[in-house]
């Protein structure tokens, strides 16, 4: 399955507060990790649509991660309970339709957790590059 | 002539050897439908007419008809060609054959005599190398009317060639077409010049209180168009496009754009004139704001416009769309409160 | 076609040594809308702002992508210097090229950098194409503020805001102000007599004219959003018509009706059932206890009312509700202590001779009931040894709470001393766990404790307290010696864990704000926010937020006092306009967003007829209540409601333009 | 049968007292043997009003803002069964009927068919409904005139189809063939939308799948619109959804949409411990939060 050369490609989908600054974070430690992730930054977790992460497959994605402030820190006080709701439920309807959930990813990530960014995206994108590319979504395609 | 089943069976592995594309009813989900058959034995015969017509194999439900590419200046367009292969329909009835000149007349629409009309070369280039082979119909089922629009189950119109089940199962074979004939030509050693005794065909009841000569004429009176009892037959409509999509003459398409990056497709999608914003126009009116408007336009559309516009009829009665309607609704009762 | 200005930044070296920027410039240049594009050393500096500038006039462009660092470094920089060139600052948008993409992947080759440079940037410059021009918004203000709480956080924040000018509203539930800084005895480390200081200020508070006193009153409902509160306040009835009470205290005084005083914390203490809470009470209006008065429980008596010369008992008055609207809300609720029943290895409630850390105050006090003597409860003798017990629920994940109630350390310090000084001979043991003293002049006062008091410090959990011979028997370990210790102690006080209020959550729920899993109210940062709450223009003061002693609860009060003022200097609010925006015509009112709104800032709306019926309700977003989480657009089903500045566009835009 | 004939008094009472305006119920069609929902105005057309196990319709639909028109005709009352019922506690809690605004003529309801075709004269184990083997609502939840005396709660369609079964099974797969079974029936959607028409509780004003700009859900009927659409209709189901079966039993294209909607039934009741449509107080599930909410999958 897997291409030669072949390197996945994840969007995340992050909040502002917490994830961002997280990731900024680790830019300003230069902490080193993998390339394959393009972020796109939302006000809050509780803004993230499974339309979203839906586009994102068909756009190409072979991975998604999403991740914001973790409870009880959300700038918005409870934008990520309702995200960690949508998702609980999202998840489980990807994983009923077939969809390996090594693909998709939810985590946590405070404005002062750079270690954890880090290691979480070598990781997701790791995990995404074990399942190899989404041809099965591709061939959704006309 | 009498092609045997035997012969028949012959007939569509060698069409398929050949790369031919072969549509003929099979069972899929516990339904009957037409579709592309990899060998003879996927064919369903114990059918009265599939949950779909055969017009998407002319006209897909959804197409590419150009691609293109959003430049620093311009758009690039480039055309699109649609991938043809031969294409021989088996089975279908009477009623879906019919309806092909329903659906060509809307695509040539005026351009026989004025050849810079439009011509829609998707649907024209797929008709022209798909061979249309009927089976007659044995009998109809209680949904069946197409007596009563003028048709019966072995009429041959549309279809290049006619088939009728004989008592020993083997197929009468009736070429219809240049085409049929030429095809029946083609594959001459495959058909004898027998004679068996044909199975009896069951007409369905031709319903009396319908008369559609009588419905065309009333649909004009204007009055006809705000009688409220349009309101009435259609209040329980939900406005679903499963009697559009189902219908053999229905053709109403929308385009849209599809998009990846800088880079994407025109596409021409089956549209439902039962969708509510089938009519909505951009500056936010809808002229048919409400249901039973919807319903009354398919209707007008089958039995007054088509036949003021063109010779053919837009109902073929194949009673798909009573079948299929999730509440119920008969088009025939409105055809009868029409013929009164 | 859009006319898109691209600026790659070489951050000196920082985005260059790994990013190729000129090769990212180029590369966007290909892109359709885009018509500048350059890459350039230092964007953010002066040079590099007019640059930019010069480049939006001279090009006419009506978007900007500055690839750089971090939007939350320079986003506003290049929206000002946008703005300063006559573009609209939402039309400029930056994509972070610099802590996300040079700094994390160190590519010698440039190869990695580049190419991810060019994703981030062209997906920026999609989204940018799909931004609207959009502009801050003003909201009218009212300048009042309401402080619920007339403790000492609140008395602060109230005489703070009053001196400024501004009008306020002070709602408490008891008949008085004061809170727990009333029953106090001394205060630590200066050893002022905690009234001393106190009543000035309550005093001071009733008679400003800026102030509004609704003592013996609770919040019941608040509406509206920042500068503009709608709040329900219950005036309960007193009984006691306030215009006319002088505070003769003739009532109280003839009253023959007796129930525990809630002030005086120890059990079997009376007060009159009508009553003041206390005798330097501000108001000092009494009010009578409902619940006990048998005028009200089986209409007799009445002879408050017989006494009373200027006729201002009134059995029949009712709770009233007062609407007010004000601008702000400062929430000072303070806290209440830990009930230490369940902790049965203490004797507490078992032993009369084991106390509160409370109930030790006010036998200090000298406005207490012993008048300041240290007597014990049991047979009123003066205690001899007195064992002092810490972190009586606090530090205790498993029985009582995991933090450090924070003023224990230093009462407990202070109660040695004010035993020391009335009770000379006196001998007092402190158990503790650790010395938590760190504050201006706390470690000296602890140390004076030990070193000048003789307070014996033993390191170590008590395991049992039980009685023997008139005496309190504390066992105990010393963990400093390896010792186990018994001590034959007179009375035991125990320095209870500071706990939510009762009802906490509810009016936090009321508000609109967030709390803690154990109650506290959550400050919208904890450091650089520390009055604030997530709730814009609702700020908070004292305990009510976490233990703390009284210079914090002080300081805490002036703090949110100064935002309160801050806010009311302006004339209007000026919001960022990142704000929801309801699409009425295909709006539902299933009303997810309305219930799924952090903020209450969906507010539900009719639309209505040429005839003035109502046709259909829509969901309409409150701008002043907005904060623009989104939490809306997701709970939209129909996608009826989107969020300018992060519209479903936008988003998609960025997806789209992934490859 | 008995029921029928208190459902027509009850009807014509209803009309005559003018409590009424319109009764929404069930009544055969003029051709093929096909029950389908009538409109009774008068006192004099209860006689059309019937009552037998081909009633499958969910007629609540007709109350919704889908059907100005019907609104238009004033108070009505809707013959509901147990699982009909439901949906009407669903669109109170969503603000889109108030309880006063309608008259629930509720009808205990011993099982109906899946497909009125299938009927012939009994409903059995082959041709029953898939809810009604499931069925813990026999009796309606909420009426306001019950018609007829309550029937026994539990099934007796042993055998029969089972969802909570079926999805038990396909859980058990691989995904990769739980893929391929979805992708199978997905493809052959042809996005007539009678599952969202049908459905009493798709009554958005406008259908996220007619919002362009942008257009999240394509058009086309193609896999990946198809996708889409379907993946997206059973998230805004979740936690709303009372399976009353009608998007399946609509779709002519046979996809067994009670799969999906049900297995996120499922999972709604397992992690927030909701069943839609038993009250009509409280909040849908999904745009409220616990702080309790199970986070086991997120890092």
């Amino acid at each position: 399955m897997e291409e030669k050369g072949w390197e996945p490609r994840i969007v995340a989908f992050v909040c502002n507060w917490c994830t961002y600054a997280g990731a900024d974070l680790a830019g300003t430690s230069r902490l080193e990790y993998r390339p394959e992730v393009r972020i796109i930054k939302l006000p809050c977790t509780g803004r993230i649509d499974p339309l979203f992460i839906i586009k994102a497959f068909e756009k190409g994605a072979d991975g998604v991660l999403v991740s914001g402030c973790h409870p009880g820190d959300c700038h918005y006080t409870s934008g990520n309970y309702h995200a960690r709701r949508r998702w609980i439920v999202f998840r489980e309807l990807l994983k009923f339709a077939g969809i390996d959930l090594r693909r998709v990813h939810f985590s946590w990530v405070s404005a002062s957790e750079a270690l954890k960014w880090r290691d979480l995206i070598n990781e997701v994108i790791e995990t995404v590059r074990s399942a190899g590319p989404f041809e099965a979504y591709r061939r959704l395609n006309p | 002539m009498i092609i045997k089943r035997n012969d028949l069976k012959r007939l569509v592995e060698d069409l398929i050897g050949q790369g031919k594309r072969v549509i003929a009813p099979i069972m899929r989900m516990g339904l009957v439908e037409y579709g592309e058959i990899g060998s003879f034995d996927d064919i369903t015969w114990d059918y009265i007419n599939p949950r779909n017509s055969f017009k998407e194999f002319l006209f897909p439900q959804t197409e590419a008809i150009a691609r293109y590419r959003i430049g620093k200046k311009d758009v690039e367009l480039e055309g699109v060609i649609p991938e043809l292969r031969e294409t021989i329909v088996l089975g279908s009835r009477p009623c879906d054959a019919a309806s092909t000149a329903s659906l060509r007349s809307v695509f040539t629409w005026g351009a026989e005599e004025d050849p810079s009309r439009f011509r829609d070369d998707f649907y024209l280039m797929r008709e022209g190398v798909t061979t249309v082979m009927t089976i007659a119909c044995l009998k109809g089922d209680e949904d069946c009317f197409c007596t009563t629009v003028g048709l019966t189950p072995e009429s041959p119109e549309g279809s290049d060639i006619l088939l009728k089940e004989t008592v020993r199962g083997n197929f009468a074979v009736t070429p219809v077409t240049e085409r049929g004939k030429a095809f029946v030509e083609e594959w001459r050693d495959y058909i004898t010049d027998e004679r068996e005794d044909l199975k009896e065909i069951e007409y369905p009841e031709v319903l009396e209180g319908i008369d559609t000569g009588k419905i065309g004429a009333r649909l004009s009176d204007v009055d006809v168009f705000d009688d409220p009892v349009w309101q009435e037959v259609a209040r329980k409509c939900i406005g679903c496009g499963a009697c559009t999509f189902s219908c053999p003459t229905c053709h109403c398409f929308d385009i849209v754009d599809e998009a990846t990056g800088y880079e994407g497709e025109r596409r021409k999608n089956w549209d439902a004139c039962q969708f509510e914003y089938f009519t909505l126009h951009a500056s936010g009116h809808n002229p048919r704001d409400t249901q039973f408007k919807r319903w009354r336009n398919r209707f007008l559309c089958k039995f007054h416009i088509y036949p003021t516009k063109f010779t053919s009829t837009g109902c073929v009665g194949c009673g798909r769309c009573i079948r299929v309607c999730p509440v119920a609704l008969d088009i025939r009762e409105v055809m009868e409160w029409l013929s009164r | 076609m859009a006319r898109i200005g691209v600026f790659v930044c070489q951050c000196g070296n920082n985005i260059a040594s790994t990013v190729d920027t000129q090769k990212v410039a180029e590369e966007m240049k290909k892109i359709p809308g885009v018509v500048y594009t350059q890459d350039y050393k230092f964007m953010c500096s002066a040079v590099g702002q007019e640059l930019l500038k010069k480049v939006v006039k001279e090009h006419r462009l009506d978007g900007i992508v500055v690839a750089a660092c971090s939007p939350h470094m320079h986003e506003k920089t290049f929206r000002k210097a946008c703005e300063a060139a006559g573009l609209n600052p939402y039309r400029c948008e930056i994509a972070n090229i610099r802590e996300q993409c040079s700094w994390v992947h160190h590519d010698k080759t440039k190869k990695t950098g580049t190419l991810k440079s060019t994703d981030l940037t062209r997906m920026t410059i999609e989204r940018l194409k799909k931004n609207k021009p959009l502009k801050t918004i003003n909201i009218p203000l009212k300048k009042k503020a309401l402080v619920i709480g007339g403790g000492i956080a609140g008395i602060q924040a109230a005489l703070d805001i009053a001196e400024s000018g501004y009008e306020v509203i002070l709602v408490e539930k008891e008949p008085s102000i004061g809170g727990h800084m009333a029953q106090l005895s001394e205060t630590f480390p200066t050893m002022d007599c905690s009234q001393c200081i106190l009543t000035p200020k309550m005093v001071e508070l009733s008679m400003h004219e800026k102030v509004r006193l609704l003592t013996y009153s609770e919040v019941e409902k608040v509406e509206g959003y920042i500068g503009n509160f709608r709040v329900q306040i219950r005036k309960k009835a007193k009984s006691v018509i306030e215009d006319l009470c002088t505070g003769c205290g003739e009532c109280i005084e003839k009253c023959p009706f007796k129930a525990d005083s809630e002030f005086e914390v120890m059990k079997g203490h009376k007060r009159k059932v009508i009553y003041v809470p206390f005798p330097q009470a501000v108001p000092n209006i009494p009010v009578i206890d409902r619940e006990h008065c048998p005028k009200f429980l089986k209409d007799k008596c009445g002879i408050c009312a017989k006494v009373c010369g200027p006729k201002a008992i009134d059995y029949s008055q009712q709770d009233e509700i007062i609407t007010e609207e004000v601008g702000a809300i400062v929430v000072a609720t303070g806290y209440d202590l830990m009930p230490v029943e369940s902790f049965g290895e203490y004797g507490y409630g078992r032993i009369k001779d084991v106390v509160s850390g409370l109930y030790f105050e006010r036998l200090a006090s000298a406005s207490g009931p012993t008048g300041g003597e240290i007597r014990r409860p049991s047979d009123g003798k003066v205690p001899e040894t007195v064992v002092f017990i810490q972190c009586v629920g606090s530090r205790d994940p498993k029985r009582g709470v995991p933090y450090c109630s924070k003023i224990c350390c230093m009462y407990s310090a202070k109660h040695t001393m004010l035993y020391k000084h009335k009770v000379h001979h006196g001998q007092a043991y402190v158990f503790y766990m650790d010395i938590r003293s760190g504050g201006k002049r706390y470690d000296e006062f602890v140390r004076r404790a030990i070193e000048e008091e003789g307070a014996v410090y033993l390191r170590g959990r008590v395991s049992s307290v039980y009685e023997r011979d008139g005496k309190v028997i504390v066992e105990g370990a010393d963990t400093l010696s390896g010792t186990q210790v018994e001590i034959e102690a007179d009375m035991v006080v125990l320095a209870t864990a500071i706990v939510p209020r009762k009802g906490a959550k509810e009016l936090a729920q009321r508000l609109g704000i967030s709390y803690d899993t154990y109650g506290f109210y959550n400050e919208s940062h904890p450091k650089l926010r520390p009055v604030e709450t997530n709730t814009a223009g609702i700020f908070l003061a004292g305990t009510c937020q976490g233990p703390m002693d009284i210079p914090d609860s002080v300081a805490q009060g002036s703090a949110a006092a100064s935002k309160v003022i801050s806010l009311f200097s302006r004339e209007d609010l000026v919001r960022e306009p990142i704000l929801a925006e309801v699409d009425e015509r295909v709006c539902n009112a299933c009303w997810d967003c309305y219930y799924a709104c952090p903020y209450s800032a969906i507010e539900q709306h009719p639309l209505k007829g040429r005839d003035g019926s109502i046709v259909r309700w829509v969901a309409r977003v409150n701008e002043g209540a907005c904060q623009g989480c989104g939490v809306c657009v997701a709970a939209c089903r129909s996608k009826a409601i989107d969020l300018k500045g992060y519209t479903d566009e936008q988003v998609y835009a960025a997806i789209n333009a992934l490859v | 049968m008995d029921r029928e004939k208190k459902l027509r008094e009850k009807a014509r009472e209803l009309l005559e007292s003018k409590e009424v305006d319109l009764v929404i119920g069930y009544g055969w069609t003029r051709y093929g043997k096909r029950v389908a929902p009538v409109f009774i105005t008068r006192p004099e057309d209860v006689d059309r009003l019937i009552w037998n196990p081909m009633c499958v319709n969910n007629l609540t639909l007709y109350i919704t803002r889908k059907y100005p028109d019907v609104k238009a005709m004033g108070r009505p009352a809707v013959v509901v069964k147990g699982c009909d019922a439901k949906t009407v506690n669903v669109l109170i809690q969503e603000g889109q009927l108030k309880r006063e605004d309608v008259v629930l003529l509720g009808i205990p309801c011993e099982g109906v068919v899946y497909r009125q075709e299938l009927y012939d004269g009994e409903v059995t184990k082959e041709n029953v409904s898939p809810k009604c083997v499931v069925c813990d609502v026999k009796n309606p939840p909420l009426y306001d005139h019950l018609i007829g005396e309550k029937v026994e709660e539990g099934s007796g369609f042993e055998g029969a189809r089972n969802i909570y079964q079926e999805i038990e099974e396909l859980d058990k797969k691989p995904e990769g063939e739980r893929w391929a079974f979805w992708m199978e029936h997905f493809e052959r959607c042809i996005r007539c939308y009678a599952c969202r028409q049908i459905c009493p509780l798709c009554y958005c004003e406008r259908c996220i799948a007619e919002k362009n700009m942008p257009q999240w859900i394509d058009t086309s009927a193609h896999g990946r619109g198809n996708v889409a659409w379907n993946l997206k209709r059973a998230m805004d189901l979740a936690g709303r959804c009372v399976f009353c079966g009608e998007c399946e039993r609509a779709c002519p294209v046979n996809i067994p949409l009670n799969l999906i909607n049900q297995k996120l039934s499922m999972v709604v009741e397992e992690s927030f411990n909701h069943r839609p449509g038993y009250e009509s107080e409280g909040h849908p599930p999904l745009i409220v939060y616990s702080l309790e909410d199970r986070e086991d999958f997120i890092r």
